[in-house]
């Protein structure tokens, strides 16, 4: 059985600036996988290049098909949502609005009741209904993000630095989330994190980038327990 | 007394027109962000292709909406054809495409349709005379055409998921993509529907000031005026705002400053508006928090 | 977070221009050749096309202004074709009904242009693109309708319009009035230029641009944004009305009519295909707008208008941030990416 | 002329002047633009932009010149005429009239489009002894040979048109109440200053005006508020789609002025047909043109003379449109100028010719009004007559006015 996500010999870059050179890694099913290293190191243009974002090479799997050179809303149509950095929610719009293109493309008859699993994992989100996303605080921002996904009803998702720019206490609160929604679904998630101490928490694998390429694979709680790749490349 | 009342009238039925082609302009604005001032050229030249199907011997209601399906036609393809090849390129450059467009499209329509002032069909004929032969029962039908339309456009933006999806395209294309629309076709029904709209508009207008190739050059920049003082991102706040500009403009060139300069009292007016309230007056204020 | 974070979603409005080191004798060199390259047509060309390129450098200059605004500032401007008109009927109104002599007018209607420019700044500054736009558009539409209007029409002959003069050569120069007319522009084109340079290059440029892609950011910093901006438009409306005036003793004749928001519109044309942000790109633009309404003449006569709106399109095509675009392209390939 | 004195005088002078600063003029050529078997004639039009409706006058003297090169053309000699777009911007005109002189080297110009385009040329071609023949435009200023001798315009002027209107409300309506609806621009405010001539001190008392402007959507505003003055008399100087709205409007509002409409707005086909035929009964105007589409001319033989022509050489055309029979007309009078020419074609006789046409008559003119010219008076056409519209044509009343002395 293929892996749920795999890339082979991945690069990618902005016109003529390389950023990727040559990754191979993999996301399985149900399975966390994160992405770690430093500024620049090229996590978010992974994120990008899976999504179709950017101009990419190299082959990219999703659940054995080939979906590198595609257009970004196949993709996406595909079963791969992408809480991309800046959050990218429709700022204009409010949150129901917000919700409903959550699963623009979804035509099943199950879109009310995950509305209402979404209003069970964001109470927060069910109170700011008819708001503009604009006016919601950066927490409650990052909450709709993620609902915003979700409500694709995804595969895999790719979440760019959910703590970023947030309190403690509300990272604390969304990982939290994150943890139920690893448990109560069976989607992959490939999360790219600053705080490697959280994304290793929640992670069952992870990779290291430097400078485009990846230094490091193995399991999470392995590279948490090692001293040396954690006062090196992580920081802490 | 009464002069005051009939400027008024003869103002509301000339905000009628400026309204209904501010329509198409939030239409556009509400699926690409951008303003088309090609806008006015495209909705003569559907009102010129109208005529001819007339001329053809279609019945009225029959080229009235083949009119409307052949420009939301022409906007698709103006739209893959044309705005399509530069949609990275900076926002400036397409503006010069709109001017390109603008020249292309009031130039054909002339060589194509000739100049000579021409007489367009109304459907709502009467022969009463209304409010003392200020407003004929075709201003009176028009209006009623331009609420209709104006009423779908607020159905179709507020409750259905093309309508919120279009939104969301030209808000953010980036997220829209990531949530799976097609973000170029939704350009491209954004330019099908506002041609249609335009369509719609020209020939409500063209019975009114009659046809010409020229005739929405000056139209345009009222219509601009209202959308943009009613808020363009709000097709009723258009529609009003096309109303008020109509009323507006009568009452400063009657009591204010004379004929000559009413269109720049008006404008400066509404200038005065905008500097106040940037976002139009019925205009969604869009907060945001970094 | 930057690099990776700072990578752009949208496309920026420009690109930086590629800067390389120049020694102090080329940088002389590349000037003196320029400025024989720019004289060269007085003794080259036949009067008319030598007018041609009169009215070019003319549009060039005025795109230049334009281009502060929109291209630096980023404030859109479909209106600048009013402060060519003030420039215009400044210095035709002082020569027709004061004869003053050229020259002199020359400062007035800079300064005119510059009091108005000012003063348009200010509610430029509430408003934002699309409303810019139709605030600049309406004071385009205005001007000719002022122009006419009775009360000034003591002034500016109304809709009759005032004759004028070129200035005339000096004594001890063998050169006709086109010939004298065509220094005349280039001098002060250059002059504008060289002002217009400077700007970009000083701490106000470099504040504008960064106004312009950056706002929050430039506002953080503790730039004064609206002062910054204010003084952008009155400088570009300087810029602009120097052209008017320029073109007003070129056509020895002014009118409302000569100055309808056409004008604006072909500004703008010249703006874009000569490149957004680019001071070389607008003397492009002049050589644009005069030149190639000729060639779609030449390609249809039963409908020019038909043509030049299809080589605009086709230009904006192949070179999406116009000529300077292309060029700084060219310049790329050539000496490859730097470092 | 109230604020043109000066400024007519200020250019005089400066001719002068400039004449004599003029040290190097193109060598006067014995026949610039004439070759054994050539003649360059230019012009300028508005082939773009908004005012291109009148470029169908220079497609129909093209087809006119095209006819007489096919007949052998004048002189052993054909005719090629160079018409460039200008885009009725005045600048732009200039540039076209240089390359057309400077670079093409034409004989001389005819029938350029338009007062501020023209204007914009006046002093170039006087400077250079350039014949500047039968302009497309009817500002009166064009009639001043001691000022201006190589400029000639052809149509009546506005303001003769004004001021016959004027006359004729003071004999039927001493005591008339009048508004004046006119374009801002220079075709209207030669109605304004027609009126003013007439009426002179009386004319602040006797007038209300309003104007519009060529891009206003509608009129009706304007309509209310003459309406709204009292007045019992309209005369409208606007184009034809306006000159349209204000039949129709005045005539819904009940309104039931003694009406007057320009000439320039009385077209069948364009005007009262939209308008609709019956709301415009008892419209007054004044023509020196036949019109199209008046049964009167039905078996006319100088109409039918200009409908085998049209029918020949532009097909394609809109014959209810009457620029043709305008630009017909203009283009008789200037072949008959360069037949007349004999065998010199320099710019002195051209203009000594143009200047001096015997009256004649025109095939698309009506009857009576000729075609004429003298050294000192250049109002080729000086003559009108007074006609009404009964529902279905035009009807002509009373007799041939000349221009001034009415």
């Amino acid at each position: 059985m293929p892996a749920l996500l795999e890339a082979r010999g991945l690069h990618a870059g902005y016109g003529p600036t390389q950023v990727l050179h040559g990754l191979d890694f993999t996301v399985e099913e149900g399975g966390v996988t994160a992405l770690l290293g430093a500024n620049g190191a090229g996590k978010t243009t992974t994120l990008r290049a899976i999504s179709g974002m950017v101009r990419t090479t190299g082959e990219v799997l999703f659940r054995g098909e080939r979906i590198d050179g595609r257009a970004t809303e196949d993709i996406a149509r595909r079963g791969i949502a992408h809480v991309p950095d800046g959050r990218g929610t429709f700022m204009e719009l409010t949150v129901e609005e917000n919700f409903r293109l959550g699963a623009y493309i979804r035509r099943d008859a199950e879109v009310q009741a995950d509305f209402e699993r979404m209003w069970a994992l964001f109470p927060r989100l069910r109170q700011r209904w008819r708001q503009q996303a604009g006016t919601l605080s950066g927490g409650e921002q990052q909450m709709l993000a993620i609902a915003r996904a979700l409500l694709l009803r995804p595969r895999l998702l790719l979440m760019d630095e959910p703590s970023f720019g947030l309190a403690p206490l509300i990272v604390e609160e969304i990982f939290g989330i994150m943890r139920r929604v690893r448990e109560e679904s069976r989607v992959g998630i490939l999360l790219v994190e600053q705080n490697a101490n959280l994304a290793l928490e929640l992670a069952d694998h992870a990779y290291l980038l430097e400078t485009g390429r990846i230094v490091i694979s193995g399991p999470a709680a392995e590279i948490r327990r090692d001293e040396a790749i954690r006062r090196s490349y992580l920081g802490y | 007394m009464e002069a005051l009342a009939h400027q008024i009238i003869a103002g509301i039925a000339t905000g009628g027109i400026y309204a209904s082609l501010a329509l198409a302009l939030v239409m556009i604005y509400q699926a690409t962000h951008h303003v088309n001032f090609a806008q006015g050229e495209m909705a003569t030249l559907s009102t010129f292709i109208a005529l001819s199907f007339i001329q053809a011997g279609m019945p009225y209601w029959v080229a009235f909406f083949a009119t409307i399906a052949v420009s939301f036609l022409i906007g698709v393809a103006v739209e893959r054809l044309l705005m399509r090849p530069v949609q990275n390129a900076p926002v400036l450059t397409h503006v010069g495409v709109f001017i390109g467009l603008l020249l292309i499209i009031g130039n054909l329509t002339g060589w194509v349709f000739g100049y000579t002032t021409k007489m367009f069909p109304t459907p709502f004929e009467s022969d009463q005379p209304l409010f003392g032969g200020l407003v004929s029962a075709h201003q009176l039908g028009s209006t009623a055409v331009t609420l209709a339309v104006l009423l779908l456009v607020y159905l179709f933006f507020r409750h259905t998921k093309l309508g919120l999806a279009m939104r969301a395209a030209a808000y953010n294309p980036r997220s829209a993509r990531l949530v799976g629309i097609r973000v170029g076709w939704m350009l491209a029904l954004g330019w099908g529907l506002a041609a249609a709209i335009g369509a719609v508009a020209g020939m409500m207008i063209a019975p009114v000031v009659f046809l010409d190739p020229t005739m929405m050059l000056g139209i345009l920049l009222y219509a601009f005026a209202g959308a943009l003082l009613g808020g363009i991102d709000n097709p009723m706040g258009a529609v009003l705002g096309g109303f008020a500009v109509g009323v507006l403009e009568n009452l400063a060139g009657a009591y204010v400053v004379g004929t000559e300069l009413k269109l720049t009292v008006a404008l400066i007016i509404i200038i005065g508006v905008l500097v106040i309230r940037p976002s139009g007056l019925f205009g969604r204020v869009v907060l945001s928090r970094v | 977070m930057s690099a990776s974070k700072g990578i752009p979603a949208s496309a920026p409005m420009v690109r930086a221009p590629a800067q390389r080191s120049i020694a102090g004798w080329q940088r002389a060199a590349i000037v003196l050749l320029g400025a024989a390259a720019a004289l060269a047509p007085i003794w080259v060309l036949d009067s008319f096309p030598l007018f041609q390129l009169t009215m070019a450098i003319i549009y060039a200059v005025a795109v230049l202004g334009l281009n502060i605004v929109t291209g630096y500032s980023g404030q859109i401007s479909l209106g600048h074709g009013a402060f060519f008109a003030v420039g215009a009927y400044a210095t035709a109104i002082l020569m027709a009904h004061f004869d003053w002599s050229f020259w002199a007018t020359l400062p007035v209607a800079a300064l005119v242009c510059a009091a108005i420019g000012f003063c348009i700044g200010f509610p430029a500054l509430r408003l934002h693109g699309l409303y810019l736009a139709l605030t600049t558009f309406a004071l385009a539409v205005a001007v000719p309708q002022l122009l006419k209007h009775r009360a000034l029409e003591g002034w500016t002959g109304g809709v009759q319009g005032l004759f004028l003069l070129k200035p005339d050569p000096p004594s001890w120069l063998p050169l006709s009035p086109d010939r004298w007319m065509y220094v005349v522009v280039l001098v002060i084109a250059a002059l504008m230029y060289l002002l217009a340079w400077n700007l970009i290059r000083s701490r106000i440029g470099r504040a504008l641009m960064a106004t312009r892609d950056h706002p929050t950011a430039a506002e953080a910093m503790g730039m004064d944004i609206a002062s910054l901006k204010t003084r952008a438009f009155a400088v570009s409306a300087t810029i602009t009305g120097v052209a008017g005036s320029l073109s007003a003793v070129a056509v020895e004749y002014v009118a409302p009519d000569s100055f309808t928001f056409f004008v604006s519109i072909t500004l703008f044309v010249g703006m874009v295909a000569g490149g957004i942000a680019s001071i070389l790109g607008s003397l492009f633009g002049g050589l644009f707008v005069v030149f190639v309404p000729n060639i779609a003449e030449a390609i249809s006569r039963s409908a020019p208008g038909v043509i030049y709106g299809v080589i605009l399109i086709l230009f904006l095509f192949v070179m999406p941030d116009g000529f300077a675009g292309l060029l700084r392209r060219l310049w790329a390939r050539a000496f490859g990416p730097r470092g | 002329m109230t604020t043109t004195t000066r400024r007519t005088l200020l250019a005089g002078a400066t001719i002068g002047a400039a004449g004599l600063a003029m040290p190097n003029i193109a060598p006067a050529q014995e026949t610039p633009g004439v070759t054994a078997n050539e003649i360059r004639i230019g012009s300028t039009n508005a082939l773009s932009g908004p005012a291109s409706s009148y470029s169908v006058i220079s497609r129909c003297l093209e087809a006119m010149f095209q006819r007489l090169n096919e007949q052998g053309g004048v002189g052993g000699r054909r005719i090629r005429f160079i018409v460039y777009d200008d885009g009725y911007q005045p600048p732009r005109t200039l540039e076209q009239t240089r390359r057309l002189v400077e670079q093409d080297r034409v004989a001389f110009l005819f029938n350029q489009l338009g007062t501020p385009t023209n204007s914009a040329i006046h002093r170039y071609v006087n400077q250079r002894r350039i014949p500047h023949l039968f302009l497309a435009t009817g500002a009166d200023k064009w009639a001043n040979p001691k000022e201006y001798p190589w400029t000639i315009g052809w149509q009546p002027s506005y303001r003769v048109e004004a001021q016959i209107y004027a006359k004729y409300i003071l004999e039927q309506k001493p005591d008339a109440r009048i508004a004046l609806l006119y374009q801002n621009d220079d075709f209207g405010k030669d109605y304004l200053h027609g009126v003013q001539d007439v009426l002179g001190q009386r004319f602040s008392s006797m007038v209300r005006t309003a104007t519009n402007e060529v891009t206003d959507p509608t009129i009706d505003s304007q309509i209310v508020q003459l309406q709204a003055t009292g007045a019992d008399v309209l005369i409208c100087g606007v184009v034809p789609r306006f000159a349209a709205q204000a039949i129709r409007r005045v005539f819904d509002m009940g309104w039931r002025p003694m009406f007057f409409m320009t000439n320039v707005s009385i077209s069948v086909g364009a005007v009262m047909q939209p308008a609709g035929p019956e709301r415009g009964v008892g419209l007054i105007t004044s023509d020196y043109r036949k019109d199209q589409s008046d049964p009167a001319w039905a078996d006319d033989p100088g109409m039918n003379e200009w409908r085998e022509f049209m029918r020949r050489y532009l097909p394609d055309a809109d014959l209810t449109d009457n620029n043709y029979t305008y630009a017909y007309g203009v283009g008789t009078t200037m072949i008959h100028v360069l037949r007349q020419c004999g065998n010199d074609f320099s710019r002195q006789n051209v203009m000594r010719q143009a200047t001096s046409i015997a009256p004649m008559d025109i095939p698309v003119l009506l009857p009576g009004i000729k075609v004429q010219s003298q050294p000192d008076n250049y109002n080729v056409i000086r003559q009108m007559q007074l006609q009404r519209w009964d529902g279905r044509s035009w009807v002509r009343f009373g007799n041939v006015i000349e221009g001034a002395n009415v």
